[in-house]
């Protein structure tokens, strides 16, 4: 393509073609406080910068922002944006891009597929079930046929989303136990037999949100042995909250507690390496954001949308198990060799 | 209590409280205070600074509850809950904090509560104000207190001068009240030829035939415009004389104790 | 005796005008009109951000703006007539949201007539006005706790009755009728837009010009001195944020419109974007002070700097950090052009 | 501008001031108005309401700036940007609307600005208030202006009478003032002794050397105390005239323009 | 001439306590202590959730309970000195996650001596607390605007700073020691619950005991009086606001302490978290009302309901429903306990 354009300031194509000026892309992500969306920014421009796509990034307030998200849908397509990558907050997005799409933009959904998965025409993202239940059998096995006395440590109280309940009904498939009701969290029985590894009895004592942050884990990690001196099984919806619980638990001179989280960021691996987290179900989000990019490029010069795999909601970015601790049957690679691929 | 001054004690009395106590923590404002307002009457109520006398015509209207104690309206006893019951029986009060919304205009001010509406549709369905209207009335009846000084009617009251502020206070109760009207200090703010218009305005609603309290710390006005005068001294009513048979050192010498009245 | 300075006996007050510089006649304009610093700002920064993108001024982009503006500044409305009381609404949001899912919920899943589902919609935004209202006039709480549990709680209970859910009305319905467009050239003019210009309408009106407004802005002003004048304080409150709820649920009609569909994901500032818009437009959060069509300034000059950064380029969060310097700006110019001095 | 009224006008003005002009908006509040206070005097400040009174000495005393004009302390031409500056003068002043913290209690209002550390290193180093001191010296401060009805020393000025927060705030000049007091209308709410006690107080802080400047509606009182009457009409001073050489009547006349002065 | 009542010349006014009943007394002690409204409300609610699950009260639950309220006391003392001036600050939890980045970032990143780091973090935070005190005292801008920009700014300096990176202090660090653990029997006391309690201990001194303080609830109470009364408003806000900053400089360090490791990761609405602490321990909003007292208990009113309600197994959803409804409770019980006839 060619070189950049008049500094910037004028986008003088005012024509839909993208001739003399450069593509443009709009990356819009869901907020900016945790590491994890920082990253995918950074991948992203990467590649933006070699395939020569200029990249307009933005993000909701919170993860649970979608007016902000809707306005700058509607303001890629004024500006005559070629793409949107966006990983989005909530359903109520839907309708705006689908009028992205109707306009002619290609739509690339990140890290969380959208409700239903046409709204975009290509999702890339972690399949949060399989990263869930790498978790799981992880810890049935490190359990050996111990009772298990569970935490679980979830996103949100306040909102049911895909990947909070994938995730959490992920790592209880993968411990065997059965799930209550498969759209909501918090429905399996709370007690009774967990049939991975070796099987076992299990109790779940206690389920807290935490807002995927470093406190809300904390606090809630503090909650839960408050209620149940006896936890040694925690799970946590992501590296932040396992963090936070690793933290009460050391506080609270705990134990012998395992922690499993999903994530797989490069400054969280100490805390797998330490033990303090047993395994972490490690994500791309780079390979996610890149994708996307290389999708738009490819549209852009073939005229081609991308589609998801054949059958399938989504295009899979995988997952790997990162745990100094493996456990046979379940394929996992150690800290050293996660932190070549982590993110961040 | 077994009389009163002057000839008024045939009749029954517009507005009156009996034994009246009002405390504020550990502040005793009123240890039993009983009142007596007669028909068509001026009666002054003076007393040192913190005898209780904004605290009795509180009670009086509607402001605040008694902890104890009867209020008789036309000889009926009677509960104010609020100013409004208190208004809607028809007793208009000065309060001496005056009582204005600072941000809003004089006109604003001088109608709260009982604004007038356009006429026609506009006014009974739309309920417009007649905005006009009240600004030129208003203008009147500041005019008539003798405020000379106003230069616009449309300042918020926030932006005058104490003596225009209470003038404005004052012309709301002068133009309103329909059975009592009380005036908690109404001059303490106004200038000499103000102060005349408020006085030769009070004897006017008399005239009518509409009986006044007046708080007042102005002797000589006082005893000009008084029919009776109630003297409170440390939560009571010490006194009640009458300006022809006492001079205004008596009235002093009840009000701060040196003599027992 | 000798006299410094005689003046004419009777002499009358001189003229309004006697001394009306240019400076002073703005003055005058500011003093009647204190929405218009907030109008310069909002132009100011308009023609700037055009310069940037000449997109800016488009009218798709105007189209645009205008629609995003239509529920906030319903929001926003509601919010001011609250503050103009010296009250606050931090549950403006979760009402909406509430009465939201009460719509599209009883039209959807419960299969009620649309227009039935509409009216329970409003009647809940009435309600929870009407809870507000009765925990400041009755249960003295102050406004900022009393919405602040409300807020939990109308949060909590719009997603236990969403379940989850998100809800599409069908295409047509009357649920989704703010969200029609009426082309005008180029320019497309969304009926929630007029529905809200509407309400400032009514609104403006009800405070400027009627007793109402008077009480509203009295009791703002100076809570006691209002009791004092036999104003009814508790059921002027209970009318102010009972019609605050009915707004919120007016723009929960125009929020599933606009976006097409229900669904409890919406944004958790909403109530402090409410009380921007109002605090940029020049009202005052003690109270008593500032007019609507300022809170509509405001939230014009909210949504101009978010749109106008975006169009210029500005990335990630030098946008967020341009925003915040922007507002103060904003609002700093506004001070500067309505000092008076003192 | 030649000559002024009294013996005085052989040394120089403590506090002067030439053409002052202030407006707020449409309306003007000073048109050019001029100002002498001459050392040990007291000065009457005397004008219907809105005459521009309390304009005057919000310029003098640093609480607004005038839009034009000069004010002199000492000769020297001096600017007050804030009420602070001329505190620091020596310039003490009781505004018409008392400046007082409503939710503080007596002492802490009377001692705003100037509180008393306790001594030794309590106070110095931790810069502890002298609490139970400063509510000593309260109660005796108020009780000099003959103010016997306070219940409470405690309590917050919000809570008090008119006529006891008026003697806060006037209590407060008169302890403080070192090199000029200014008094807007001190004795407006109170009572007929506390009145009397001020009067007393005022007198004595002349016979001490302190110049004062007097604002009131009190004729009698004004006519008693001053030794020289600025008449303020229509935001000018339309004439400086002396107790001696004039009556009320012909005040009030220059006053209300009914007289050319 | 009939006199009615006579009272004996020169009679001294009743004593104090003449009408002392036991109503009158708890009356005096409510005007005297306010902040005993939201003590009792604490109580009782601490013995009700003991009641619902006896683990409430155990030693381990207490503790855990005081760390958790040490950083948002800290953050709601400062909140509480601004509110008591009628100002707000929105930034608070901006200002804490930037210094707290900037602290650990310079120790860790760019390896710099932990104590200038330390002391590096402090500066910043003042810094923070000088540019909102610059805003309302120099450029006007109401302290809900000034903050609510500056809260977009501190928030992009901090996440720009941070450049998505989560920073692990070295164990027995300076910057961890407000997270060490004091073993008492079996309660185990944090230095940071100390650092903060000294705090409470030196900021009520300075409002109740020095003229600073007295200056603070005048300008708070009635800003045009105390400037008249000769109180260099501008100087003492500025003060207040850095004061502020400060104290949200020792919660960053305390917040590393207490989580271990510095991100910007963490609860986005500290902001209305401070003022609720503030709010229901009995502050005013409007300013010059409150003691600092009540704010601490207020903060620990609001962890006793969240521990509680999860100990008594209350699930997520109906948590936050609960929560809701016993702010209020809480704020409704203190109205109604110190309500004074009037
Ligand atoms: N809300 C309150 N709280 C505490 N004390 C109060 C309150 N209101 C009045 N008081 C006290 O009650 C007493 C009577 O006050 P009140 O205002 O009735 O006096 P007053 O006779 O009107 O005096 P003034 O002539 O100064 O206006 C005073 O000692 C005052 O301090
Ligand atoms: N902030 C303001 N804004 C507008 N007008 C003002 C303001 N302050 C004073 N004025 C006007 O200036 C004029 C002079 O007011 P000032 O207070 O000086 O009068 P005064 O002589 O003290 O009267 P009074 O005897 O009633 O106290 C009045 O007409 C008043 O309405
Ligand atoms: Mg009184
Ligand atoms: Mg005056």
């Amino acid at each position: 393509l060619t070189s950049c354009s008049s500094g910037g300031t004028a986008s003088s194509q005012g024509t839909s073609g993208g001739k003399g000026g450069k593509v443009k892309v709009a990356l819009i992500l869901k907020e900016f406080t945790n590491p994890y969306w920082i990253s995918m920014e950074k991948t992203a421009k990467q590649e933006a910068a070699k395939k020569g796509i200029e990249l307009q990034v933005t993000a909701g307030k919170s993860d649970d922002d979608t007016t902000s998200q809707i306005t700058q849908i509607e303001q890629a397509i004024a500006a005559g944006d070629k793409g949107i990558i966006i990983s989005l907050n909530g359903d109520a997005v839907n309708n705006a891009l689908l009028k992205a799409k109707k306009a002619g933009l290609v739509v690339v959904a990140v890290d969380t597929p959208p409700i239903p998965a046409s709204v975009a025409d290509v999702t890339y993202a972690t399949d949060n079930t399989q990263a869930g239940t790498l978790d799981g059998k992880w810890a049935a096995a490190k359990l050996n046929g111990k009772s298990a006395d569970i935490a679980m440590l979830d996103d949100l109280s306040d909102q049911v989303i895909t990947v909070d309940v994938d995730r959490d009904h992920g790592f209880l498939q993968g411990m065997g136990i059965p799930v209550g009701n498969p759209n909501v969290n918090g429905k399996e029985p709370k007690s009774g037999q967990y049939t991975g590894g070796k099987g076992g009895s299990y109790k779940i004592a206690c389920q807290q949100p935490t807002n995927g942050s470093v406190t809300g884990g904390q606090t809630a990690m503090e909650t839960c042995l408050s209620k149940d001196s006896n936890i040694n099984l925690v799970y946590a919806i992501n590296e932040p909250a396992a963090q936070g619980a690793a933290h009460a638990l050391k506080a609270g001179g705990k134990t012998g507690v395992t922690v499993v989280a999903i994530d797989g960021g490069c400054s969280n691996l100490s805390f797998v390496s330490s033990g303090q987290v047993g395994a972490t179900a490690g994500q791309f989000p780079g390979k996610m954001a890149s994708e996307g990019v290389d999708a738009i490029a490819q549209f852009v010069k073939t005229g081609k949308k991308p589609t998801n795999q054949q059958g399938k909601d989504f295009f899979n970015t995988g997952t790997k198990l990162y745990t100094d601790s493996p456990q046979s049957g379940v394929s996992s690679i150690n800290t050293k060799a996660a932190a070549k691929m982590c993110w961040g | 209590m077994s009389a009163t001054e002057s000839g008024d004690s045939r009749t029954e009395p517009v507005l009156a409280a009996r034994a009246l106590t009002k405390s504020y923590g550990r502040v005793e404002a009123l240890r039993g205070a009983d009142f007596e307002l007669y028909p068509g009457e001026i009666l002054a109520v003076i007393g040192d600074n913190g005898a209780g006398k904004s605290s009795l015509i509180k009670c009086l209207s509607g402001a605040s509850t008694p902890d104890s104690g009867q209020i008789f309206l036309d000889g009926e006893e009677v509960t104010f809950r609020t100013p409004q019951d208190a208004k809607e029986a028809g007793i208009e009060t000065v309060y001496q904090t005056l009582a204005v919304a600072p941000a809003l205009d004089i006109a604003s001010n001088l109608y709260l509560g009982r604004e007038i509406r356009k006429p026609g549709p506009l006014g009974r369905v739309l309920r417009h104000l007649d905005i006009t209207r009240m600004r030129e009335e208003a203008r009147e009846h500041v005019k008539r207190l003798g405020i000379e000084t106003l230069q616009d009617i449309t300042q918020p009251v926030e932006t005058l001068s104490g003596g225009q502020r209470q003038a404005v206070a004052v012309a709301r109760a002068a133009a309103f009240g329909s059975k009592v009207v009380i005036l908690d200090e109404p001059t303490a703010a106004l200038g000499v030829r103000e102060s005349a218009q408020v006085a030769a305005i009070i004897k006017q609603l008399r005239d009518h035939g509409l009986p006044i309290v007046l708080i007042s710390h102005d002797m000589p006005s006082v005893f000009d415009l008084a029919d009776r005068i109630h003297i409170q001294r440390l939560g009571r009513r010490a006194a009640v004389i009458s300006p022809n048979t006492h001079t205004m050192e008596d009235a002093v010498a009840i009000m701060t104790g040196a003599r027992a009245a | 005796m000798t006299l410094d300075t005689a003046e004419a006996a009777g002499s009358p007050p001189p003229s309004d005008l006697a001394k009306s510089s240019v400076g002073n006649r703005v003055q005058h304009i500011l003093h009647a009109h204190p929405s218009f610093g907030p109008l310069v700002v909002l132009v100011v920064s308009a023609i700037v951000f055009d310069l940037l993108n000449s997109r800016f001024f488009s009218a798709a982009n105007l189209s645009i703006m205008l629609q995003e503006v239509a529920v906030i500044g319903l929001l926003a409305l509601g919010q001011t007539v609250i503050i103009l009381t010296a009250g606050i609404d931090l549950a403006v949001g979760a009402a909406m949201i509430l009465a939201q899912m009460v719509m599209a919920g009883l039209a959807i899943t419960s299969g009620w007539p649309v227009v039935l589902a509409l009216g329970a919609g409003l009647v809940v935004a009435l309600a929870t006005g009407l809870v507000d209202g009765l925990l400041v006039t009755r249960f003295k709480v102050p406004p900022f706790i009393g919405t602040l549990g409300t807020l939990g709680v109308f949060t909590a209970l719009g997603l236990l009755y969403a379940n989850g859910q998100t809800l599409n009305p069908l295409p047509g319905s009357l649920l989704l009728w703010p969200g029609n467009l009426i082309q005008i050239g180029s320019f497309s003019l969304m009926t929630g837009v007029i529905v809200m210009l509407a309400l400032y309408g009514i609104v403006g009106y009800a405070l400027g010009r009627t007793a109402w407004g008077k009480h509203v802005y009295a009791v703002g002003d100076d809570p006691e001195a209002a009791r004092l004048v036999g104003i009814n304080t508790a059921r002027l409150l209970l009318s102010v944020y009972v019609l605050a709820g009915l707004i919120y649920g007016i723009a929960a009609w125009v929020q599933i419109g606009r976006v097409g569909d229900a669904s409890t994901n919406i944004s958790s500032t909403l109530n402090l974007d409410s009380i921007t818009a109002a605090v940029i437009g020049g009202v005052s959060l003690f109270g008593g002070r500032g007019i609507v069509l300022g809170t509509l300034f405001g939230a014009l000059i909210v949504q101009v700097f978010q749109n106008g950064l975006a169009l210029a380029g500005v990335q990630d969060l030098y946008q967020q950090l341009a925003e915040g310097v922007l507002v103060i700006a904003a609002v700093a110019v506004d001070q500067w052009i309505r000092k008076v001095r003192t």
